[in-house]
């Protein structure tokens, strides 16, 4: 059975098959030698190899969350055949060339839009702040730029991801 | 008010510290009184508490800060105290005002205490009255829209803007250059206004490269006042602690003695009673200035109680009951070092961005010398309401090697499955050569270590075999007709591709 | 063989102490080997350990018992040390010379040592030399068959059947009158057989209400010897201890020097070093009688860890690599109190019969100066293969008081959800006034104590409640044509009807 | 919405109603106001009237296990409809009368069987001897009687519930 994996930009499709004692999992290029505790519980032994791994994964929405010395991944996990189908459904345009979104990190609530439309911004320089686990997060432009489009309002509760201003 | 024997408390505070409280509230046989905000209502303190209720909606200033309500609670269940754990209330002179005109004991010191200390500007007159050197600042609270510039050129640069009223860095600004000080005045003080309620800020000189040091106090109603030895908070991040530590590296019985002395004088010298905490900036010349003091209990509390072998929350509730301090000052020598990781949802890999999101998994760390104190568990939630501190990882060693060691070891146990957390910053920094040797101050973190280095393949690799082996589990383990919800992501577009997948086997 | 540095340890046990043991390996930079047997393929001990290696099938003998298929293990994966725990092979002085003769440490005494005072009929011989009084009985290990009856009426009934090796009061028999003498001789063989691979036994005087005190004692390959301290083990139930506690009430400082003086002289008659235990009848007028020596860690280590700020297993791994102790006697004093609970998978309902099953809920205590050491986690199984000793609950106070009451908030945190466990018998008992002042001895439990008056409806129709809640709430989480797996029952009738329901909704 | 609960030989029929803030539950005589904290994982929070619970519950095969205090209740739960068609299933004769059967209490390997078929037992008398946990356990007599059946063989494995021998 193949899967695809998707962490960040991230794309990985690993193929599955039972042998003896455990999984031969491989990526096209390298094989692996796993075995895996499969009881239900948040927490499990994974041997890659030789190598032992107690390792956290969880479902978590549409993603899961695997955890693996202290360091939390998050994958979209999907078998391969869906993964063409979702591809072909996502054909509709994306953020390439020079435009740049920036987008709230985390639920929060803006607290002051320091940019407005037609603003030029330096690389790093803060568009706006958002309050958030009772801190002051500066949102700071990825790259320089001209702001085209400022869609946070100061008071405005956003949810993660939500676009809050885009550079060009 | 007369003391009296309490019966029944309420713990004004969520989270970690709640529970903390609790602990030693049933230990001692008092019944325990929890209140919540609806994001809380089935919170680990309130499934902890003997009864539970509701103060608002979410948002502190709804709930947890309104002290009207939090006291009418205390009241209706018959509650004879209030414990504040730390921030929310607990250095509030007014909230312990109004308990005690409501007939409610308050754990912790006089409001007038509170007033005559815990305020940074009142303190550093005190400090000046008692002759303890402080940081060259403003002696008083700035005026909204005053202008500074003046002065903080007077003062010099860098210059540190605080918030008057709380604590844990929230409101402070370092400021290097004149042309910044307004939007961080600006700035601080908006913090400080959703954290504390009260918008007033003051300045002060910065110190580069000091350590931060504070003495635990100690006093009771009938004049006595020990301490409990120093602890090393100079591992912090934007005045946030993420470290500490007891004993400090760069204290020595000398310098111990000395320090403590002049904390227990501070403390006399505003009649203090119950748990405080003086913050000192030591140099590396060993010459220290009083900072401020926090009228509470604090995050770190246990590290002290680790080293010295003492409840500070049942010493606590024995003073507000009236009774003397349990320990004179020789009880309370240092035994071996502890070390506390705060474990907050935060992901050290995008710039510490706070993080919300349900726990998943959790697996807790135990064995010798290990204490964890939290406020999660599997199946809850880390809301976005409030502090991003969930829980804190506590171990004590012979020496602080040990100590080191054991931390380490500690964290590797821990698994938090749902939320990124500091545990990979903490991992990497106990590994870090500077650390070990104690070679830090208080601009470490933020001007010296880098998470870089940490980011190992290997472990992608392994955690995309375990997503998909576990995917994988999960579509076999669901057999029948539909996948329900046993194992299936829950989208639309997954729901259909699992249905039709199904269908088709 | 030359003592030499260790760099990596297999444990040769499970369980609990197979993860303390680990613990402190990982801590000192030490790699990890666990073995296992099919029944533990993914349990928290070979989950934790770096590498794993598989033994056998689940019964001990051909597994855990397996010495060469250990010491096989351990030279395949260059390990340089075998550390053994507490039961299986940890007293079996012809393993430890098996593992000297391939090369590999056992962390442990010497061969030697361990034969000449693991046994308890040489141990006998030893304490007699060195004039340390010990309880009448037979000198010697009884043949298969043997006809006792007239040692048994000149010792004087009642009298105590032990298996001469092992402990942990496997193969141990109170016999009151002559005519239950042989069966009991027979069971006693049995279980000593199954247990530890030897089936002798020996017999000696029963002392009535005696206490049941054991002191720590540590040794090194220098000579030196310490004691750590004694333990109170007198709360147990058919020679299984319940609860310990370090140091005893029944034990003053001259009482406990004059027994630490005793413990050390007999330890140096045998060239003692590494961790090792000595119990001793204790009777109400002061006088103690030595009964054997525990050649290993104990499973109540933790208490005397608690009062002393060490790492047994630290030290017994310094010592095996040819360091001198890391003490002198003047460190050792104690400080506070500690108590442990061992909780077990019996059910102190059902005249604690053991019980096997899926841990499928756990929620483990923590907080101030509370320790906890399992070897069990969520989502894994107790099996019926081995001891039910699940895990341990220890608390530290400043007085036995605190200890009790720390320990009881701690027991009311724990659930354990599909194993019924001693957790309401520890919390019936800490409640007991006779325990709360000390007063008790061997045989309280069985004679004294009992379960009754625990049985509280409320909590029956609280229960019950709560399991028709849940069932109501997992039948509405799956609301699709198919239960599935998300809540319902597996049985076919089960499924049959969840179908039905499901289609007629 | 009602629920039969059977938790060892009681009986209980549990009427289950939403109402403002949490579940109205009778068993026909006392009724409960309850609140019941419904997150998954295997700790919740459930108030019964004023009484706070931290209760663990979890499926265990047929049966819900809680545990409350540190006690295990097991209980078989099903709606009411399903315990009617149940007993009805159940109308197969059954233990009454006379015969007591001695059944195995947890899994175990039988070490020694004590008595045969013929002997006469007293009430508490040792029949056989079950090896688990490391223990050796006397199965005893639960009243005295004459031993008809000894279905038991020292050696053998036998599983939880195992009738081991009958007395009648």
């Amino acid at each position: 059975m193949k899967f695809a994996l998707k962490h960040g930009e991230d794309r990985l499709e690993l193929s599955v098959e039972e042998e003896a004692g455990g999984y031969r999992v491989s990526d096209g290029k390298t094989t692996w030698h796993v075995r895996f505790d499969d009881r239900r519980g948040a927490v499990r032994g994974v041997v890659v190899d030789d190598t032992r791994h107690s390792i956290g994964v969880a479902r978590k929405g549409e993603t899961w969350d695997v955890v693996l010395e202290g360091i939390n991944y998050e994958f979209l996990t999907r078998d391969a055949r869906f993964e063409k189908l979702l591809a072909l459904q996502q054909d509709r345009g994306g953020d390439a060339g020079g435009r740049a979104e920036l987008r709230a990190p985390i639920p929060g609530l803006v607290t002051n839009v320091l940019k407005g439309v037609g603003d030029e911004v330096k690389e790093g320089e803060p568009v706006l702040v958002l309050a958030a686990m009772k801190l002051e997060n500066e949102i700071r432009a990825p790259r320089a730029g001209k702001i085209v489009e400022v869609k946070a309002k100061a008071g405005a509760a956003v949810e993660k991801g939500e676009l809050l201003a885009v550079i060009e | 008010m007369k003391p009296r024997k309490i019966r029944k408390l309420l713990v004004a505070n969520r989270a970690e510290i709640a529970v903390r409280v609790m602990r030693s509230a049933r230990e001692l046989g008092i019944r325990t009184v929890a209140v919540y905000s609806d994001a809380d209502e089935a919170a680990p303190h309130v499934q902890m508490a003997d009864e539970a209720y509701r103060l608002g909606p979410p948002p502190a200033k709804e709930s947890y800060l309104r002290g009207d309500l939090i006291i009418a609670a205390a009241k209706k269940c018959g509650a004879d105290a209030i414990h504040p754990g730390y921030g929310f209330l607990s250095e509030n002179a007014a909230f312990a005002q109004q308990c005690a005109d409501a007939g409610v004991t308050f754990v912790g010191p006089s409001p007038k205490s509170i007033e005559a200390i815990g305020n940074k500007v009142n303190a550093r007159q005190v400090a000046k009255k008692a002759g303890v050197p402080t940081v060259p600042g403003l002696d008083r609270a700035a005026k909204e829209g005053e202008d500074l510039s003046a002065l903080a050129k007077k003062i010099g640069f860098p210059v540190l803007i605080k918030a008057a009223s709380g604590g844990g860095g929230r409101g402070m600004r370092v400021v290097r250059e004149a042309k910044e000080l307004e939007r961080n005045l600006r700035e601080a003080r908006g913090e400080a206004a959703a954290a504390f309620g009260d918008g007033s800020v003051f300045i002060e000189r910065y110190v580069e490269r000091p350590r931060h040091i504070e003495f635990q106090v100690f006093g009771d109603t009938h004049g006595n006042v020990v301490h409990l030895n120093e602890r090393e908070c100079s591992i912090q991040r934007r005045h946030q602690k993420l470290i500490e530590e007891a004993p400090s590296v760069a204290v020595d019985a000398k310098l111990r003695a000395k320090m403590g002395e002049t904390a227990i004088r501070l403390a006399k010298a505003v009649n203090y009673h119950g748990a405080g905490t003086l913050e000192f900036l030591l140099e590396p010349d060993g010459s220290f200035y009083f900072l401020e003091m926090n009228t509470r209990l604090q995050v770190e509390h246990p590290v002290t109680e680790m080293i010295t072998g003492t409840d500070l929350v049942k010493a606590q509730i024995a003073v507000a009951e009236g009774a003397k301090l349990p320990w004179k000052q020789d009880d309370l020598a240092p035994r071996g070092h502890a070390i506390e990781a705060r474990i907050t949802a935060e992901d050290p890999f995008t710039n510490f961005s706070p993080q919300a999101g349900p726990i998943l998994g959790l697996t807790i760390p135990s064995g010798p010398h290990t204490r964890w104190d939290a406020g999660i568990r599997e199946g809850g939630a880390i809301s976005m309401f409030y502090d991003s501190m969930i829980a804190k990882l506590i171990c004590w060693g012979t020496d602080r090697a040990e100590a080191i060691e054991r931390l380490r070891r500690a964290l590797a146990e821990l698994v938090i499955v749902g939320v990124p957390t500091l545990v990979p910053f903490h991992l990497h920094l106990l590994a870090d050569e500077r650390f070990r040797k104690g070679d830090f101050h208080t601009g470490f973190i933020e001007k010296e270590f880098s998470m870089e280095g940490i980011d190992r393949p290997h472990l992608e690799e392994a955690a995309a075999i375990a997503a998909a082996l576990e995917y994988r589990r999960r579509r076999q383990e669901t057999p029948q007709v539909n996948g329900g919800n046993a194992g299936l992501p829950t989208s639309s577009a997954w729901r259909v591709n699992a249905l039709r997948e199904g269908l088709r086997t």
